[in-house]
C-alpha cells in the first residue's frame, strides 16, 4: 500500500481549495497522505520531463496546452470509469487526462476607464485593433493558451482557422501589435498592469477575471461576438511503472459535482458536468449552460502538430 | 607678524587631553624641532599643522591666515608621515611625481625632478620598484623625496630619518639642511633624535604630555634648560646631593670627597647637576667605582658607582687609555660646568 | 577631518532616495483598504496585514527562507573562505579556472539551474528533498561569499599574519584569531549578499522546493498567479520590519559598525 | 638561476593553495559540474514536439543558434543591457561606498543597511514599486515630472530597455556597494592625507589614489553585477516584457514553455561560455593593470 | 656546533639578489646586531631566519636541525618587525597576550605577565587602547612587550627602538640587555643605530650589498676595520693624503703642514685614515679652518676645509672654549691613531 500520493497543481486559492475541500476527505477515505507540491503548469510540466523515468508526482493538474504537451511526451497514465455526464470538449483522447473546470478566453476591459473616457464596451475580437487602445492592450503570448486562442479567432474570422493561421498572424503584426503594451502570460503581472493603469483592455478568461473583479478592481469580461474559446484546467495520473491506483480516485473526486461547486465559487471554473445545477449568484461570468455550449472548441490536433513552428514565428514575428 | 602661528592650540581625543594650549611662533625659512617623549603629542600637533586633525582648541595661522579655514590640498605643504603613508599601487617614481603633476609640471621637467630628487635620496635605479618591495629604509627615503620634490614653503616632517643609518641620515641632514637655506623652506621637524634636533635646528621645542616645555635653541634647550624634565630628556644628568662645609675656611661645597670654594649664596644642602660629558677622571675627587664601561664609537660611556650615588660618565674615545669595569677612579669637574639646586626640589 | 561635503552629501541622499523609492512605495501600498494596489493610497487601513493571519503557509514560508537563508550562506562561507585566501593569495596554475568555476553558477540562468539540479538531485535519489534545496542554494550562493571575502583578502598586510605566527598561531587558530577578523569586513558583506541571494531566489527553488519546504518567494509567486492584490506588498513590508527590528536590536546590543567594520575602529 | 629553490617554493605555495580550495572544489565537482556537464549534453541532443527530448548528438542547436540572427540579436541586447548596468553601479555605487566609509560608524551601519534594505524584498515586489512609481500614465515619476512641467508626455519606461537597465541597476547597486565597501576597509587613511598634501583635490584623491587601491572591490562587484545582470531573468521578463527577450527570458521559455530544452540548454550554455569568457578575460585584464594591488 | 648556524644563504628576488652567501654561527645567549647601509639586507636576512622567507640558497640550522623543515609557528621566537606588524582588531594588551595564549598560559598569569610587560616598556594605562589610536612609538613599544613577553629562546629584532626617543629607548636597551643575561635568550638585532649595536652586541655583522663585510666585536669592527667600507660606514673617517719625505732625518709623513716620523715599511704616498674624535686642535699641524661648528649635546662638531681636503673634528663638549666659525686652527694627532693605506687603493 502506498503511503504518499503526490498531487501537483496550481498554487494560491486553487491549492488552498483543494487542501481545504479535497484532501482532508480524500486522505480520510483512502488512509494515505497527500502531498501538494505547488507550482503553475509550465513548472509542474518541467518537473515531469525532468523527473522522467523516476516520477515522483502522482497527479497533475494543469491547462490544457501543457496537458497537451504533457500527453503527447507520454506522462499521462489512462483514465478509466469516468462520469458520462461530461461535455464533450472535457473529454481527451484515449481518456489520457480530464478536464476539471471550463473556462471561456474572451476580452476583459477597465470599466472605470473606458466610462471616464466614454468608450463603449469591446464587443469583439476585431477591437484589438482598435487605434485608441495604443500601447494599452495586453495579451498573454502564444506558449499561452490565452494569446494561441486569440491567434486562431483572428485567424479563423478572416478566413483562416486552426490550419492556416497566416492571417492572423497578419493582423497580430500589423493591426494588433502597436496595440499591444507588453505580451504578458503571468496572470498576476497582468493584474498588475491593469492595477497600475498601464493596461485597460486585455484577452483573458474568465476564472481569471472574475477573481480580479472579486478584489473590488473596476473590470469586467466580454465574450466577443464572434465567439469565445474554451480553454479547460485539467488533471491528469501520471504514468509510472507502478501507477497508484489512487490517482485515478483522486481525479475522480475533482469531478465530483459537490467539488466542482466549490471550484466555481473559490476559483471561477465553469464545472465540465453537463447536469450540474449552478445556484444562479454563482457564475455571473463563467462559462455555464448557454455560454458553455455556444464555446468554440480549438481543434488541438491541428494546433499541436504546428505549436513548434508557430511559437518559432510568433517569436521572431510578433514578440519582438 | 610670524609666518606660521599656533595660538593656544589642543586636541582632544574622546576626554583624553593630547595637546594642550601649544603656542608657536615661526618665522619664515626657520627650521623647528619638536623633541619629546613618544606619546607627547608631537604627531598630532604635525597633523594639526597640516589640517588633517581639526584642533579642539585654539587657531592656527598661516601668514595670518587661519588655517582651518584653508583646504590641506591648497596650503603647499610638503609632509613626511611617521608611517610613511606610500601610495602602495604607484612605483617609487610614480609616488615621487604625484605631486609634480598635481602642480602641472609638464612631462619632461617632472622626469627630471622625480629623478634628482630620488638620486638625491639615493635611491637611483629603484625608479620602477613598488613601495612593497622595498625596504623600510628606501619606503622612508621615497616619502622623504615625495615630501621634497615639490619645494613646498612649508615641510613637516615626522620622524623621516628614523629608518636610515647614520650615514645616510647625515647626507639627508645635510641635504635638508641646504633646501631650507636655498629655498627658504620653513621646516618642522619631529624627531626622536636628540643629535639630529640639535644639529638641524634653529630652534627646538621640547613637548611633555602635551605642554610646551621649552622653546629655545640648540644650546639653550641643552645647558640653560627650563626644568628639569628638559635637562633630563635632552642627554644624561647627573645629579649628586652636596652640602656646605661652612667650618672650613673659605666655606666649601662638599660632595663625597669632591670639594670646591662654595659660590655665594649656596643654602646648607643643595643637588650639583652636571652633564656626563662634563666629568673628567681626575686623581683627586669623588671616590667612584666603574661598574660598567660600554663602547660607543666615537666616545665610551661609563656607569659607575660613587659615594653621592650612581653617575654616567662620558669620555671621547680620543685614544687615551680609559679605565676598565671595577677600577676604582676620581671624578672631578669644573665649577662653572655644574648647576645647583635646593636640595628637595622636584628633580 | 575626512568628512563628507556638501557635494558628497547631496549625492548621498539623492542616491538613498533612488534606492529606497519602489520600496517605500510598497511598504505604503501595503497600507491600502482596497482590494487592489493603487497609490496614492487613499485611506489607511491594516487590512492586508491581517490578512497574513489566514495564510499560515506564509508564516510558515518566512521560516523556511530564513532557515534556508541562514544554513546555506553559513555553509557556503565554509567553503568559499578558505578558497577566497587561496586565489587572493597565491598564484597557482588552475587558479583562473578555479576561479570560473567558482563564479559560474552566477552565469546560468537560474531556471536552468533549477532543472539541472532537479535532474540530477533525482537520478542521485535526492529529488523534492530539503537536503537537495540547501545543497543548490549553497551553490547559488557562494560565488558572493566567494567574491566578497577576495576583495577583503586581495592585498592584505601579511606581516601581521606572520607576527602571528611567530608567536605560535598556526593553522586554524591563526585563521581565527589573526585572518578572520582582518577580512571580516569582506565576510560578513559576503554573508549578507549570499543570505539574501538564497532568500530571495524564486526561478531555482521553484523546481527544487519540496512540500512543506516552499519558501517565501514561491509561496508569493504562486499566490500571485491569481492575481497580484496588496497581500504581495504587505507580506513584503512585514519582511522589511521584522528585519530591521532585528538589526536594531543587533546594532544596540552589539553595535551594526562593529558587525560591519570589524574591530579596532579606524582612529585617525 | 635559484630554479630549485623557487619551484619548492612554488610548491608548497601551490601545495597550500590546494588544500584551502580543495574542499570547495570537490563540493563544486560533486554537485555543480555533473548537472553543468549534463546541460551540455542536453545542448547537443534533439527534441521533438512528441517525441521529446532524444539522446542522441546532433549539433543542431547550435547550428540554430549559429544562422539565426535572432540569437545574435537577443545576445547582443543581453550584453549590452548587462554592461551598461554594471557601468551606472559602478559609477554611483563605487562612490557611494567612498561616501558611507566616510561617515561616522553610526551613520555608516545604517545606511550600509538601507541600501541593503531593497534586497530583502522580493524581486516581484520590488519591480512592482518600480511599475507604480513609473509605470503608465499614473506613474508617480511621470505626474510629478508633469506637474513640474519638464516632460509633456509620460516617458515611456515599462517594456524599455532603459527601464531595464534601471531596474537592473537599482537591484543590482547593493553588490556594487558591499564589495568596494569591503575593499575599501583596508585603505590606509593616512594615505589620502599625504595624496592631500601634496595637492591633490577630492575628484584627483578618488580617482588616482582610492580607486586602484580598491579596484579589487570593484572587480568583485562588477563581475558579480555583469554576470547577474547578464543571466537575470525575473527584472528583464517583468520591465522588458516578453517583447525585449533576453539570454535568460529565452532560455526560461525553452526550458518552461515550449519544454525544447535541448535549444534552451544550448543558450544557457552558450552565455555561460560568453560570461566566463568575459570575466575570466577582464578579471586577467585588470589584475594585471593593477598587479600591485592584487598582490 | 653553534645554537643557530646560517650556511652560505642566499636570497633572490626575482633576478636581483637580495643575500649573498651569507654565513654565520651564533652561540647560545649570544646577542649579534645586523649593522649596514638601508636595502643592504637585513631584514630579508632575518625574515629567513625566522622563516617567512625561503633562502635561494644555502641553509639555516637550529640546533643543528634544518630550520625550513620547522613550521615558523613552532620555532620559539620572538620576532619585532620594522612595520611593527601589530594585530590591529585587538587592544595592547590583546596584543601582547596573544603569544601567551598560544601558549596555554593561564588567565591569571597571563594578564600578571602582560601587565607586566607593558608596564616595562612604559605603557601602563594604555591596555584597552587600539594600535591604531597609539602615537608610532606606543606602537613599536606594544610590538617590542609582545615579543618578550613570551620570553622567546630566540629573539629576532628588526628596528625594534628606531622610533623611540634617546631615553626611552636607552632602558629599552637596558631592558633587553638584562633580559638577554637572565633569560640567556639569544638575540639578533638590526639598527641603523651604531650607537646602539655597539652598546648592546656581542659581536657585530656589518653587511653591504647582502654581503657580510665584517664580523666582529664592537671595538674590533670600530677600531680595526676589515675595509674601507666598515671603517666608513662606522663613524665617520677622514682621508688625508700623505707623503713620505725621505729628504728629513728621520725620514717623514707629511700632510700638508703637519708630519711626523715616519713608519717603518711605508711607501711614498700614503693616505691617512683617522677618526674624528682623534683629532685635537693644537698649536701646531694640520692648517684647517673651520667652516660650520655643530652643536650636538655632549659633543661638538667641526667640519674644516684643510690643506689636505675637508676634514671633520668632533671635541667632546666638556665646556672648555671651541673654536667658532671661520676660526683658522691647526690639526693634530698621535701617530698610533691613524691607519695608513697605499694611496689610490679603494677608498
Ligand atoms: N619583495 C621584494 N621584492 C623585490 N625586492 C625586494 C623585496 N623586498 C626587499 N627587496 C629588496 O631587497 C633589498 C634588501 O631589502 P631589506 O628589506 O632586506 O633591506 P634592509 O637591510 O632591511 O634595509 P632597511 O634598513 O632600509 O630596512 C632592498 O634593495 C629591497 O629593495
Ligand atoms: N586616534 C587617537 N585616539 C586616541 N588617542 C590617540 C589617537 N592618536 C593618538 N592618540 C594618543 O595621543 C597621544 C599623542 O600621540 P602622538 O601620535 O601625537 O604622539 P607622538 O608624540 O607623535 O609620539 P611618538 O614619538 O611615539 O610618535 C598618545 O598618547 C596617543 O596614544
Ligand atoms: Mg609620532
Ligand atoms: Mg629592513
Amino acid at each position: 500500500q502506498q503511503k504518499t500520493l503526490y498531487v501537483a497543481g496550481y498554487g494560491g486559492s486553487f491549492e488552498k481549495t483543494i487542501r481545504d475541500e479535497v484532501i482532508p476527505n480524500f486522505e480520510k477515505e483512502n488512509g494515505v497522505k497527500v502531498e501538494y507540491v505547488a507550482g503553475n503548469s509550465t513548472d509542474t510540466l518541467a518537473k515531469l520531463q525532468a523527473q522522467k523515468g523516476n516520477q515522483q508526482i502522482d497527479v497533475a493538474i494543469v491547462d490544457d496546452g501543457p496537458m497537451y504537451q504533457a500527453i503527447q511526451l507520454g506522462f499521462c497514465g489512462k483514465l478509466d470509469g469516468l462520469p458520462a455526464d461530461l461535455y464533450d470538449a472535457a473529454r481527451f483522447k484515449d481518456d489520457r487526462a480530464v478536464a476539471i473546470g471550463l473556462v471561456a478566453t474572451g476580452l476583459m476591459y477597465n470599466t472605470k476607464v473606458f466610462a471616464e473616457k466614454g468608450w463603449a464596451a469591446p464587443t469583439s475580437w476585431n477591437d484589438l485593433k482598435d487605434p485608441k487602445y495604443a500601447k494599452q492592450l495586453v495579451i498573454p503570448p502564444i506558449n499561452n493558451t490565452y494569446g494561441l486562442e486569440a491567434l486562431v479567432m483572428l485567424a479563423k474570422m478572416n478566413g483562416g482557422g486552426e490550419s492556416n493561421v497566416d492571417a492572423g498572424f497578419k493582423i497580430f503584426k500589423t493591426d494588433i501589435n502597436p496595440n499591444v503594451l507588453a505580451y504578458e502570460p503571468s496572470p498576476g503581472k497582468m493584474t498588475e498592469l491593469f492595477q497600475s493603469g498601464q493596461a485597460v483592455i486585455a484577452v483573458w478568461g474568465t476564472g481569471r477575471v472574475q477573481s480580479f473583479a472579486n478584489t473590488g478592481f473596476p473590470v469586467d469580461f466580454v465574450y466577443p461576438k464572434e465567439g469565445a474559446a474554451t480553454l479547460l484546467t485539467t488533471a491528469c495520473p501520471i504514468a509510472k511503472p507502478t501507477t497508484s491506483p489512487l490517482a485515478g480516485s483522486f481525479i475522480k473526486m475533482l469531478l465530483d459535482p459537490k467539488i466542482q461547486l466549490v471550484m466555481l465559487k473559490d476559483y471561477g471554473y465553469g464545472p465540465v458536468l453537463k447536469s450540474l445545477v449552478v445556484p444562479p449568484e454563482l457564475g455571473k461570468m463563467a462559462p455555464i449552460g448557454e455560454r458553455a455550449a455556444k464555446l468554440y472548441n480549438p481543434d488541438w490536433t491541428v494546433i499541436n502538430e504546428k505549436r513548434e513552428e508557430w511559437t518559432k514565428r510568433w517569436n521572431r514575428e510578433v514578440e519582438r | 607678524m610670524a609666518f606660521l602661528e599656533l595660538d593656544g592650540v589642543g586636541k582632544q581625543f574622546g576626554s583624553q587631553t593630547v595637546v594642550d594650549d601649544f603656542s608657536l611662533a615661526v618665522e619664515r625659512g626657520e627650521f623647528i624641532s619638536f623633541l619629546g617623549p613618544s606619546g607627547c603629542g608631537k604627531t598630532t600637533t604635525l597633523q594639526m599643522i597640516a589640517g588633517f586633525l581639526e584642533p579642539s582648541r585654539g587657531a592656527i595661522r598661516l601668514e595670518g591666515r587661519d588655517l582651518t579655514k584653508v583646504h590641506p590640498a591648497k596650503r603647499g605643504l610638503g609632509i613626511v608621515f611617521q608611517s610613511y603613508a606610500l601610495f602602495p599601487h604607484m612605483t617609487a617614481a610614480e609616488n615621487v611625481a604625484f605631486g609634480l603633476e598635481m602642480r602641472n609640471v609638464k612631462r619632461n621637467e617632472r622626469a627630471k625632478r622625480v629623478g634628482a630628487a630620488l638620486a638625491m635620496v639615493g635611491l637611483k635605479g629603484f625608479e620602477e620598484r613598488y613601495p612593497r618591495r622595498m625596504s623600510g629604509g628606501q619606503q622612508q627615503r621615497v616619502a622623504l623625496a615625495r615630501a621634497l620634490v615639490i619645494q613646498p614653503s612649508v615641510l613637516l616632517l615626522d620622524e623621516p630619518l628614523s629608518n636610515l643609518d647614520a650615514k645616510l641620515r647625515e647626507e639627508m641632514q645635510i641635504e635638508l639642511r641646504q633646501i631650507q637655506r636655498t629655498i627658504g623652506t620653513t621646516t618642522i621637524l619631529v624627531t626622536h633624535d636628540q643629535n639630529e634636533a640639535m644639529s638641524l635646528s634653529d630652534r627646538i621645542v621640547v613637548m611633555s604630555q602635551g605642554r610646551i616645555e621649552q622653546i629655545g635653541t640648540p644650546q639653550q634647550t641643552y645647558e640653560r634648560p627650563a626644568s628639569a624634565f628638559v635637562s633630563q630628556f635632552l642627554g644624561k644628568t647627573n645629579d649628586f646631593a652636596a652640602n656646605v662645609d661652612r667650618t672650613a675656611q673659605p666655606a666649601r661645597l662638599v660632595a663625597g670627597s669632591w670639594h670646591a670654594p662654595a659660590p655665594v649664596g649656596v643654602t646648607d644642602t643643595v643637588t650639583i647637576s652636571l652633564r656626563p660629558e662634563r666629568i673628567s677622571f681626575a686623581d683627586s675627587g669623588l671616590a667612584a667605582k666603574i661598574v660598567t664601561r660600554i663602547f660607543q664609537g666615537n666616545h665610551w660611556l661609563f656607569q659607575c658607582e660613587t659615594e653621592c650615588g650612581p653617575a654616567i660618565v662620558i669620555r671621547q674615545n680620543d685614544g687615551s687609555p680609559q679605565p676598565g669595569e671595577g677600577e676604582a677612579v676620581r671624578l672631578d669637574w669644573r665649577v662653572e660646568d655644574m648647576s645647583l639646586r635646593a636640595s628637595g626640589g622636584a628633580a | 577631518m575626512r568628512t563628507n561635503g556638501p557635494l558628497a552629501l547631496t549625492f548621498h541622499a539623492l542616491f538613498v532616495v533612488f534606492m529606497l523609492a519602489p520600496i517605500v512605495v510598497v511598504c505604503l501600498v501595503a497600507f491600502t483598504p482596497e482590494g487592489f494596489l493603487s497609490l496614492p493610497v487613499n485611506g489607511f487601513s491594516l487590512r492586508w496585514f491581517r490578512t497574513i493571519a489566514s495564510y499560515p503557509e506564509f508564516v510558515h514560508a518566512f521560516w523556511v527562507s530564513l532557515g534556508l537563508g541562514m544554513v546555506s550562506s553559513f555553509v557556503a562561507l565554509l567553503f568559499a573562505v578558505p578558497a577566497a585566501l587561496a586565489i587572493a593569495r597565491y598564484r597557482f596554475r588552475g587558479r583562473d579556472v578555479l576561479a570560473a568555476l567558482f563564479l559560474s553558477p552566477l552565469m546560468i540562468p537560474h531556471v536552468v539551474l533549477g532543472i539541472a539540479f532537479l535532474r540530477f538531485f533525482t537520478s542521485l535519489g535526492l529529488g523534492g528533498t530539503f537536503a537537495a534545496l540547501l545543497i543548490a542554494h549553497v551553490i547559488v550562493v557562494f560565488p558572493f561569499a566567494l567574491r566578497l571575502t577576495l576583495a577583503a583578502a586581495t592585498g592584505m598586510d601579511r606581516s601581521v599574519e606572520m607576527a602571528a605566527v611567530s608567536l605560535g598561531a598556526g593553522g586554524f587558530t591563526l585563521f581565527r584569531r589573526v585572518t578572520l577578523p582582518l577580512i571580516l569586513p569582506g565576510v560578513i558583506s559576503g554573508w549578507a549578499l549570499a543570505f539574501i541571494q538564497s532568500f530571495d531566489d524564486l526561478t531555482m527553488t521553484v523546481f527544487l522546493a519540496a512540500p512543506g519546504t516552499e519558501t517565501l518567494p514561491v509561496r508569493m509567486f504562486l499566490y500571485i498567479q491569481d492575481n497580484i492584490d496588496p497581500l504581495v506588498t504587505s507580506v513584503s513590508a512585514s519582511v522589511i520590519a521584522i528585519t530591521m527590528t532585528a538589526l536594531i536590536l543587533l546594532d544596540r546590543f552589539y553595535g551594526l559598525d562593529r558587525v560591519l567594520a570589524g574591530k579596532g575602529d579606524p582612529g585617525r | 638561476m635559484t630554479a630549485a629553490a623557487d619551484t619548492s617554493t612554488q610548491t608548497a605555495e601551490t601545495r597550500a593553495s590546494w588544500a584551502l580550495t580543495l574542499p570547495a572544489l570537490m563540493l563544486f565537482v560533486g554537485v555543480l559540474v555533473i548537472p553543468l556537464l549534463m546541460t551540455v549534453m542536453l545542448s547537443f541532443h534533439d527534441w521533438g514536439q512528441y517525441k521529446g527530448i532524444e539522446p542522441v548528438f546532433i549539433l543542431k542547436n547550435w547550428q540554430e543558434i549559429a544562422s539565426d540572427p535572432y540569437y545574435a540579436e537577443m545576445f547582443w541586447r543581453t550584453f549590452r543591457i548587462a554592461l551598461l548596468a554594471t557601468l551606472i553601479t559602478a559609477v554611483l555605487g563605487a562612490p557611494e561606498a567612498y561616501i558611507l566609509n566616510r561617515m561616522s560608524g553610526r551613520w555608516k551601519g545604517i545606511f550600509l543597511l538601507l541600501i541593503l534594505g531593497p534586497l530583502l524584498i522580493s524581486v516581484v515586489a520590488r519591480t512592482l514599486g518600480w511599475a507604480l512609481l513609473f509605470g503608465g500614465n499614473n506613474g508617480l515619476v511621470n505626474k510629478l515630472l508633469m506637474s513640474l512641467g519638464l516632460i509633456r508626455a509620460p516617458l515611456p519606461f515599462m517594456f524599455t530597455e532603459t527601464g531595464m537597465v534601471v531596474a537592473l541597476a537599482h537591484v543590482m547597486m547593493p553588490f556594487m556597494v558591499l564589495s568596494v565597501w569591503a575593499a575599501l576597509q583596508r585603505v590606509d587613511p593616512q594615505i589620502e592625507n599625504a595624496a592631500m598634501s601634496l595637492g591633490a583635490g577630492a575628484f584627483t584623491i578618488i580617482r588616482r589614489i582610492i580607486l586602484p587601491q580598491i579596484m579589487p572591490g570593484v572587480l568583485s562587484g562588477a563581475i558579480i553585477v555583469f554576470s547577474l545582470s547578464a543571466s537575470a531573468f525575473a527584472t528583464p521578463a517583468i520591465i522588458g516584457g516578453r517583447r525585449l527577450k533576453v539570454a535568460a527570458t529565452l532560455a526560461y521559455d525553452e526550458f518552461l514553455n515550449t519544454l525544447n530544452w535541448p535549444l534552451g540548454a544550448a543558450v544557457a550554455v552558450l552565455l555561460l561560455l560568453a560570461l566566463v569568457l568575459i570575466v575570466v578575460g577582464s578579471n586577467a585584464l585588470i589584475e594585471r593593470r593593477y598587479a600591485e594591488v592584487f598582490r
